[in-house]
């Protein structure tokens, strides 16, 4: 990340607002024991579906807890499942990746049909399954969305590095004897981060949509751990009478995802040399 | 051409035994299963059934031998029958598959009419701000989480204004209809979903087509068509667009998992009588016949599907040949 | 900054609007005024939502309770509960059960036809209990009958059983078997007869017209039914699997019928909007919710501790938060509609200083954080549920903030119930469960509660035992008379909520709204299916014309 | 003799947010006239290749073009684009550098040429076609009536830069520019293409603007001859002189630079230093820090055009004019 990347970034309205968006909610849920005035936990049976006031600004759900505190703390959850998920992603897919485009041969030959043959299943499906059959918790939610969503990126990791294990600078390393690990860790890896960054950027907003799409089904993160998916399905049942109740969490998942995409896409932008400002002939 | 189809195809038998084992090892991660889903509470039913019924299922067996067992009957194309209803799991999924292929296909459709031209648009305005109002649009339909959106636009168009029906395919006198009300019935139904998923994909094709412009825009042939002096309108929609065009073929290919799959999600908020829904509910209810049958055949179509895309592909574009 | 602002300006615009919007509903019908009286007539159809498809519409190989909705239209059996739930003749005319019990002879009414027009006689009733006997259908229900030792038809419509030993629940089991036409699947495999399972002829009030899978089954009134033609023309079973996408289309007119949840029965449900083209019933289940305490554990065995527990909660605030105050508390295994409910247990009250005081005297003390301590231990246990069952999750999180209050922690985890059950029911892995028990209408409560059913799949699971309930559940299962089934199981009902194996929860109460042109519904102890088809649409208020 | 196109101090610089715009033409002036040929010459980067896509008004988005370029005196710098199609490929017509890119891959060469023709002409498909087959055949393309079906990956290079070329003058401009026409194809080729050329300028009257880094090469068939460096045409006059005494400095080390044919092979005499960087000119002279002839004011001080008989130079101490 050089200056001039900062330089593009900062000219890029939308990667501006997408960071913005994406920081700000980061810091609300971090800082979410210091501002919630509640405890989300806290249920109070008398103040059940309360539409929002000062005391409680986002209202009140079923149980006459804090929809304002539950939302702070659910973004907690949604946005590690999140993070957690694409970590285990990258972690896969970047390893993988790495290891057919740079040993190629056989190694490739069996990581890439394997990478066909989760392709053949719906991702969506196969998640399902899993869940179904493992049981909907946080840790099998955000390793199970890890585990299914790695093809893309070690497609993407293997391409960038057929493409760079031809470069000059690679042929001169191997050429003074370094070892494979460091070819790969030094002189190939971080020249093939930038893509995979962006797509990073998307897997997170993904992620936590998948979350809470299978939190409409009841497969997702279970109650009373609040996240926004399952705050958002349990407001569906009040839609018609309790409007606050679905508002908040859905618009907190849509500004989230709408956030980490328009980073991704602007940072694609930038990042991406072929598309560079200046070079078209348009 | 055809020898390349064949080798494919050969190829492709490793991949499908893959999914076998991927399926199979999936669904039997949870100990218990089918007969404890269904029975294992009911009062009126007696440990002992459950035992009889384990055995008739062929479930007490180790998990090797149902294994074998399964994949020598799929290779003479025998997918068995569901658990659940003991019906054949071919009849089940060809019950549910033109449901499924008829929501995924129209909204396909209107994907690609949408977002190929708004690609395009953002692309000739790239970096301008109609550009970036249009990135935010289509991002905005990826967004919202599918089923808020989808019974917001039920409350709104269904139960307020009461211009369209809220879910199903049809209605229940659907059969008194005559010609054109049976169609505009499935019309009216359709209106909601299509449009609630087309929204949804739009962002991605709409942003593959513009990267795709954009790099095209800047190839030599471009700069030699506008030297020419052709009218701007024809460099884009003529010389750049048909390049960029040709690998959204591949993408066709690799949507299809979806577009057979169909989303569960949205098939049970809309009360879509599809295959999502039924993977869904076969999964949940631990039904193995199905939900392997489920697996098996969407890969195999996708599989086909792919190599159908690869063949179009070669076809249209004039630089491979077979 | 601009741009993205005005866009998400306008999306929340828009949901306000929306759902601010959403008190107005569309299209009001013309109704039956409720104050005059309306001859019945013939025609409409009635269209019920269902949240699932029905399996299958054999009612041997189905075990859900969809496909039990569409087949009790379809298929008749010899006997049924009338509205005060009392077992009438259906198919039977009478029957008689001899004086020591072990021999039940049903007699058949005459001229009844199967929807193909064929006779239904006593061949039928024996070939139905065959199947159900044969180990090789895939049926649940076996262990129904394998008490029966011998059967045999009199004449066409004569037919008698036989056991080896007085069974009380016999005549219910038999009474209750859906009964299948011997002409059609004479000789053939039931598991895999498409033709009948997908396309039931049976000899029911509807006949079968049509299956879309997912998404709806549509039935036929029987004109040539034995006991008079249903009115409504047509029954149709909608399948919407979101209970709020349901109620939308309730309230839009896409169904009929549907059972509500207690929020929409209490909030939507009861605008002047809704009520003025709903009506609502109210009546109360077969069900209860309980928490179980797995007595195996150390922590559950003291008594004392288990009534604390049920002391601290708040049976009256769950009823309320859970059920919107639609249920009752319960207070032992049987519920109010049940002839087995004794009247005389009350619920365990809700008296926190009295649990704190009963925990101290059971060797328990508070620690200066307010925790309750054993041995210097704090007190905790998991309390599990199934996934997938929205009340139970509530009911747990409320269970959890209360005992909080007296100073046990407690931690829920929601298990997908195949796990649920395989690992930690079956294999009695567990300190507490919340479950829920869904019983038959005859008392006979042996499988749960007898201390011979503790095994593994078996669902004395919580292993309690005394010796007095096993000898009245023994009892109970092998006397006919009325009067002592009543005095024995009003006796189980007490010692059973006296032991605490489970604290007792609550009874949720069943609550379907009907459109209000459709008439003839009286709610009754057996609920308002019971009449339906006396259900009718008065002419001139008929919405489906063809 | 009138001319076809004059450049004016023609200027292109790319604006950036922080820091001056670089300036990659810094003020080109040129004349071409019909029947002749002007070769401009320069290093890559020198900003020729600039000045023929700021006549073709095909500079990149972000690019300013400042100053006047005529064609027929008619200004071209901030035509409005509808107006700029009439004159592209029917008044100036470009070939680019590299033929393998700049032929579209899925259209046919047929595709290609007819719709040129049919954008500038109101003529039938059918004549179309004819026009484009026997302009082909005038660029000595076997068989063209079977090689217009071909898509551009069934061609060689060669054979892709006669179609380019032919093309380029189906619509018979008057002004031909050809930016490195050879430079992407191999020995033999590049002969042939020359004289292909030479027969051109000679048979239809167009003036045409060779561009290449190649001296040797323009001075073989150029009339005229412009040195660019470092956006500047450093100078320029006719090839003869060029040839024989070039005053700036620059000119004299590019023509040491060609090998002499059938000379005996020596060491080339090549110029130190590398070529510039436009975001990054010194001061002064921009060529001083590679210049031998160096004073202190080429310092501080970018010389202006000098005129001297039929040559121009920019150059505080140029060469004598007879060395």
């Amino acid at each position: 990340m050089n200056i001039s990347f900062w330089h593009k970034f900062k000219r890029k309205r939308l990667a501006v607002i997408g960071a913005t968006v994406v920081l700000s909610l980061i810091l609300l849920s971090l800082a979410a024991p210091l501002i919630a005035p509640c405890d989300p936990q806290a249920q109070n049976l008398e103040l059940r579906i309360k539409p929002p006031s000062w005391a409680h600004p986002l209202g009140t759900d079923e149980y006459g807890r804090d929809v304002l505190s539950r939302m702070l703390y659910g973004g907690r959850i949604s946005l590690s499942v999140g993070f957690v998920a694409v970590g285990i992603s990258l972690s896969i897919g970047l390893f993988l990746g790495a290891l057919a485009g740079y040993f190629g041969g056989w190694v490739d030959q069996v990581i890439m049909r394997t990478v066909d043959v989760v392709l053949c299943i719906p991702t969506l499906f196969l998640i399902l399954m899993l869940i179904v059959f493992l049981g909907p918790n946080l840790l099998n939610i955000m390793v199970i969305i890890g585990l299914t969503s790695w093809t893309e990126l070690s497609r993407l990791v293997r391409a960038e590095f057929l493409t760079l294990k031809q470069r000059d600078y690679v042929s001169a390393a191997r050429a003074s004897g370094a070892r494979d690990r460091k070819i790969i860790f030094r002189h190939i890896l971080p020249n093939a981060l930038a893509p995979v960054f962006v797509s990073a950027t998307f897997g997170i907003a993904g992620a936590i949509l998948i979350e809470s799409g299978l939190s409409f089904l009841g497969l997702g993160v279970q109650p009373p751990v609040p996240s926004w998916g399952n705050i958002l399905t349990s407001g569906k049942d009040y839609i018609t009478q309790a409007w606050w109740m679905t508002l908040s969490p859905g618009i907190a998942i849509f500004l989230t995802v709408l956030g980490y995409n328009l980073l991704g896409d602007s940072l694609r932008d930038i990042l991406d040399p072929r598309l560079t400002v200046g070079d078209e002939h348009a | 051409m055809i020898r390349y189809i064949l080798r494919r195809l050969v190829i492709s038998l490793p991949i499908l035994f893959g999914i076998t084992i991927i399926t199979f090892g999936v669904i039997h991660l949870t100990p218990g299963g089918f007969t404890s889903v269904h029975m294992d509470m009911n009062p009126n039913v007696s440990p002992d059934s459950i035992a009889k019924l384990q055995e008739l299922y062929g479930l007490d067996q180790p998990l090797p031998v149902q294994y074998v067992k399964w994949v020598s009957r799929l290779i003479r194309l025998d997918f068995g029958r569901s658990f659940l209803d003991q019906s054949p799991v071919i009849h089940k999924i060809g019950q549910r598959l033109p449901a499924t292929l008829l929501l995924s296909g129209l909204s396909m459709l209107f994907i690609f009419m949408l977002a190929i031209p708004v690609g395009v648009y953002s692309a000739m305005h790239h970096n301008s701000r109609q550009d970036r109002v249009i990135t935010v649009l289509t991002f905005v339909g990826y967004s919202v989480p599918t089923f808020w959106l989808a019974l917001l636009c039920m409350l709104l168009f269904g139960v307020v204004l009461g211009w369209l029906p809220i879910s199903g395919i049809r209605s229940v006198n659907h059969d008194f209809l005559g010609p054109m009300g049976q169609f505009w019935d499935y019309v009216s139904h359709l209106i909601l979903p299509v449009f609630i998923s087309a929204f949804g994909g739009l962002a991605s094709i709409s942003r593959y087509t513009r990267s795709n412009m954009l790099e095209v825009v800047r190839q030599d042939y471009i700069r030699t068509a506008r030297a020419k002096g052709l009218p701007r309108s024809r460099v884009y929609y003529v010389h750049a667009l048909k390049n960029a065009l040709l690998p959204i073929i591949t993408i066709i290919g690799l949507a299809l998992p979806g577009l057979i799959g169909g989303s569960f999600i949205f098939e049970t908020i809309f009360s879509w009588p599809g295959m999502g829904r039924l993977a869904y509910e076969s999964a949940l209810s631990f039904d193995y016949p199905t939900i392997m049958g489920i697996a098996v055949i969407g890969a195999v179509l996708v599989l086909l599907g792919n190599i159908l895309a690869d063949v179009l592909y070669a076809s249209v574009d004039p630089r491979i040949r077979l | 900054m601009s741009n993205y602002m005005r866009v998400v300006a306008m999306l929340a615009l828009v949901g306000f609007v929306t759902l601010s919007g959403c008190g107005r509903m569309r299209s009001q019908t013309q109704v039956p005024d409720p104050s005059r009286t309306y001859p019945p007539a013939y025609g409409d159809m009635i269209v019920e939502g269902t949240i699932a498809d029905p399996a299958i519409l054999n009612p041997i190989l189905a075990s859900d309770s969809a496909s039990s909705d569409v087949t009790s239209q379809i298929f008749t059996s010899l006997l049924r509960y009338d509205k005060d739930l009392n077992l009438v003749g259906e198919l039977a005319e009478s029957w008689e059960i001899s004086p020591e019990g072990t021999v039940i002879t049903f007699k058949l009414k005459k001229g009844v036809k199967w929807h193909d027009g064929k006779p239904l006689t006593a061949h039928d009733v024996k070939f139905t209990l065959g199947r159900y006997l044969d180990p090789t259908v895939k049926t649940a229900y076996r262990s129904n009958f394998e008490k029966i030792s011998k059967s045999a038809v009199l004449d066409d419509h004569t037919f008698r059983v036989w056991y080896a030993e007085p069974f009380a629940p016999a005549l219910v089991n038999m009474g209750s078997m859906p009964i299948l036409p011997r002409h059609l699947l004479k000789g053939r495999d039931i598991n895999t007869t498409d033709d009948f399972n997908y396309r039931p002829v049976g000899s029911g009030p509807y006949k079968f017209i049509s299956w879309q899978r997912a998404e709806s089954v549509i039935l036929q009134a029987n004109p040539e039914y034995f006991e008079g033609r249903p009115y409504l023309n047509r029954v149709v079973f909608r399948v919407i699997p979101d209970m709020a996408v349901q109620f939308l289309e309730l309230q839009n007119h896409g169904l009929d019928m549907m059972g509500l949840t207690p929020n929409q029965y209490t909030g939507e449900g009861s605008e002047p909007e809704f009520t003025d083209q709903f009506n609502k019933y109210k009546y109360t289940s077969n069900q209860y919710t309980y928490m179980g305490f797995n007595l195996k554990k150390a922590i559950f065995r003291d008594k004392r501790f288990r009534q604390a527990i049920a002391l601290s909660l708040d049976k009256e605030a769950l009823v309320k938060g859970v059920l919107e105050g639609l249920g009752s508390v319960a207070t032992g295994p049987y519920t109010p509609s049940s002839w087995a409910y004794n009247e005389d247990v009350k619920p365990v009250a809700f008296d926190q200083l009295k649990a704190r005081e009963l925990f101290v005297a059971a060797g328990y003390r508070y620690a200066k954080d307010g925790r309750l301590t054993k041995n210097g231990k704090p007190v905790e246990f998991t309390l599990l549920t199934n996934q997938g069952n929205r009340n139970r999750e509530q009911t747990a999180t409320i269970i959890q903030a209360q005992l909080k209050e007296v100073g046990i922690k407690v931690k829920i985890r929601v298990i997908a119930w195949s796990t649920f059950l395989s690992e930690f029911v079956n294999k009695r892995k567990f300190d507490a469960l919340l479950l829920g028990w869904s019983l038959a209408r005859d008392p006979d409560l042996y499988s749960i509660w007898h201390s011979s059913r503790m095994g593994e799949h078996e669902f004395n699971f919580v292993s309690y035992k005394n010796a007095e309930v096993d000898r009245l559940l023994v009892r109970g299962r092998t006397t006919f008379n009325h009067e002592r089934r009543v005095r024995i199981y009003h006796r189980v009902h007490e010692l059973i909520a006296a032991d605490l194996p489970y604290v007792f929860l609550f009874v949720p109460d069943s609550l379907p709204a009907v459109h209000r042109r459709i008439l003839g519904i009286e709610p009754a102890p057996a609920g308002i299916g019971y009449n339906f088809i006396k259900w009718y649409v008065p002419e001139g208020f008929h919405k489906y014309t063809k | 003799m009138p001319e076809i196109l004059s450049l004016r101090q023609l200027r292109v610089a790319f604006p950036r947010a922080e820091g001056a715009a670089v300036n990659v033409v810094r003020g080109a002036d040129l004349e071409t006239n019909p029947g002749q040929t002007l070769g401009l010459v320069g290093e890559s980067g020198s900003g020729k290749s600039m000045t023929a896509l700021a006549i073709m008004g095909l500079t990149p988005f972000s690019a300013q073009v400042s100053g006047s370029a005529r064609y027929h005196g008619r200004e071209l710098v901030g035509l409005r684009e509808p107006e700029y199609e009439k004159i592209r490929g029917a008044g100036i017509s470009i070939v680019f550098q590299d033929p393998s890119t700049s032929l579209n891959p899925v259209l046919t060469i047929e595709q290609q040429l007819l719709e040129t023709i049919q954008t500038h002409r109101e003529i039938s498909q059918k004549d179309a076609r004819n026009l484009a087959i026997e302009s082909l055949r005038s660029m000595d393309i076997p068989s063209p009536e079977k090689r217009i079906n071909d898509y551009a990956h069934q061609l060689s290079g060669g054979m892709k830069q006669r179609i380019l070329i032919s093309m380029a003058l189906a619509c018979e401009p008057d002004c031909l520019i050809l930016d490195e026409p050879t430079t992407a194809l191999d020995v033999t080729v590049q002969a042939q293409i020359l004289d292909l050329v030479e027969r051109i300028q000679s048979f239809n009257q167009v003036s045409v603007i060779l561009i290449s880094h190649d001296l040797g090469i323009v001075s073989e068939i150029s009339d005229k001859v412009a040195v660019m460096y470092a956006g500047r045409i450093v100078e320029q006059g006719p090839t003869a002189d060029i040839l024989n005494v070039s005053r700036h400095p620059y000119t004299r080390g590019l023509l040491s630079s060609i090998p002499e044919l059938g000379a005996p092979k020596k060491t080339l005499a090549t110029i130190p230093g590398f070529p510039l960087n436009p975001a990054e000119l010194p001061s002064g002279c921009p060529f001083h820090p590679r210049c031998s002839r160096v004073q202190a004011i080429c310092r501080q001080q970018d010389p202006d055009i000098r005129h001297e008989q039929d040559q121009a130079f920019a150059c505080w101490n140029p060469e004598p004019q007879h060395g």
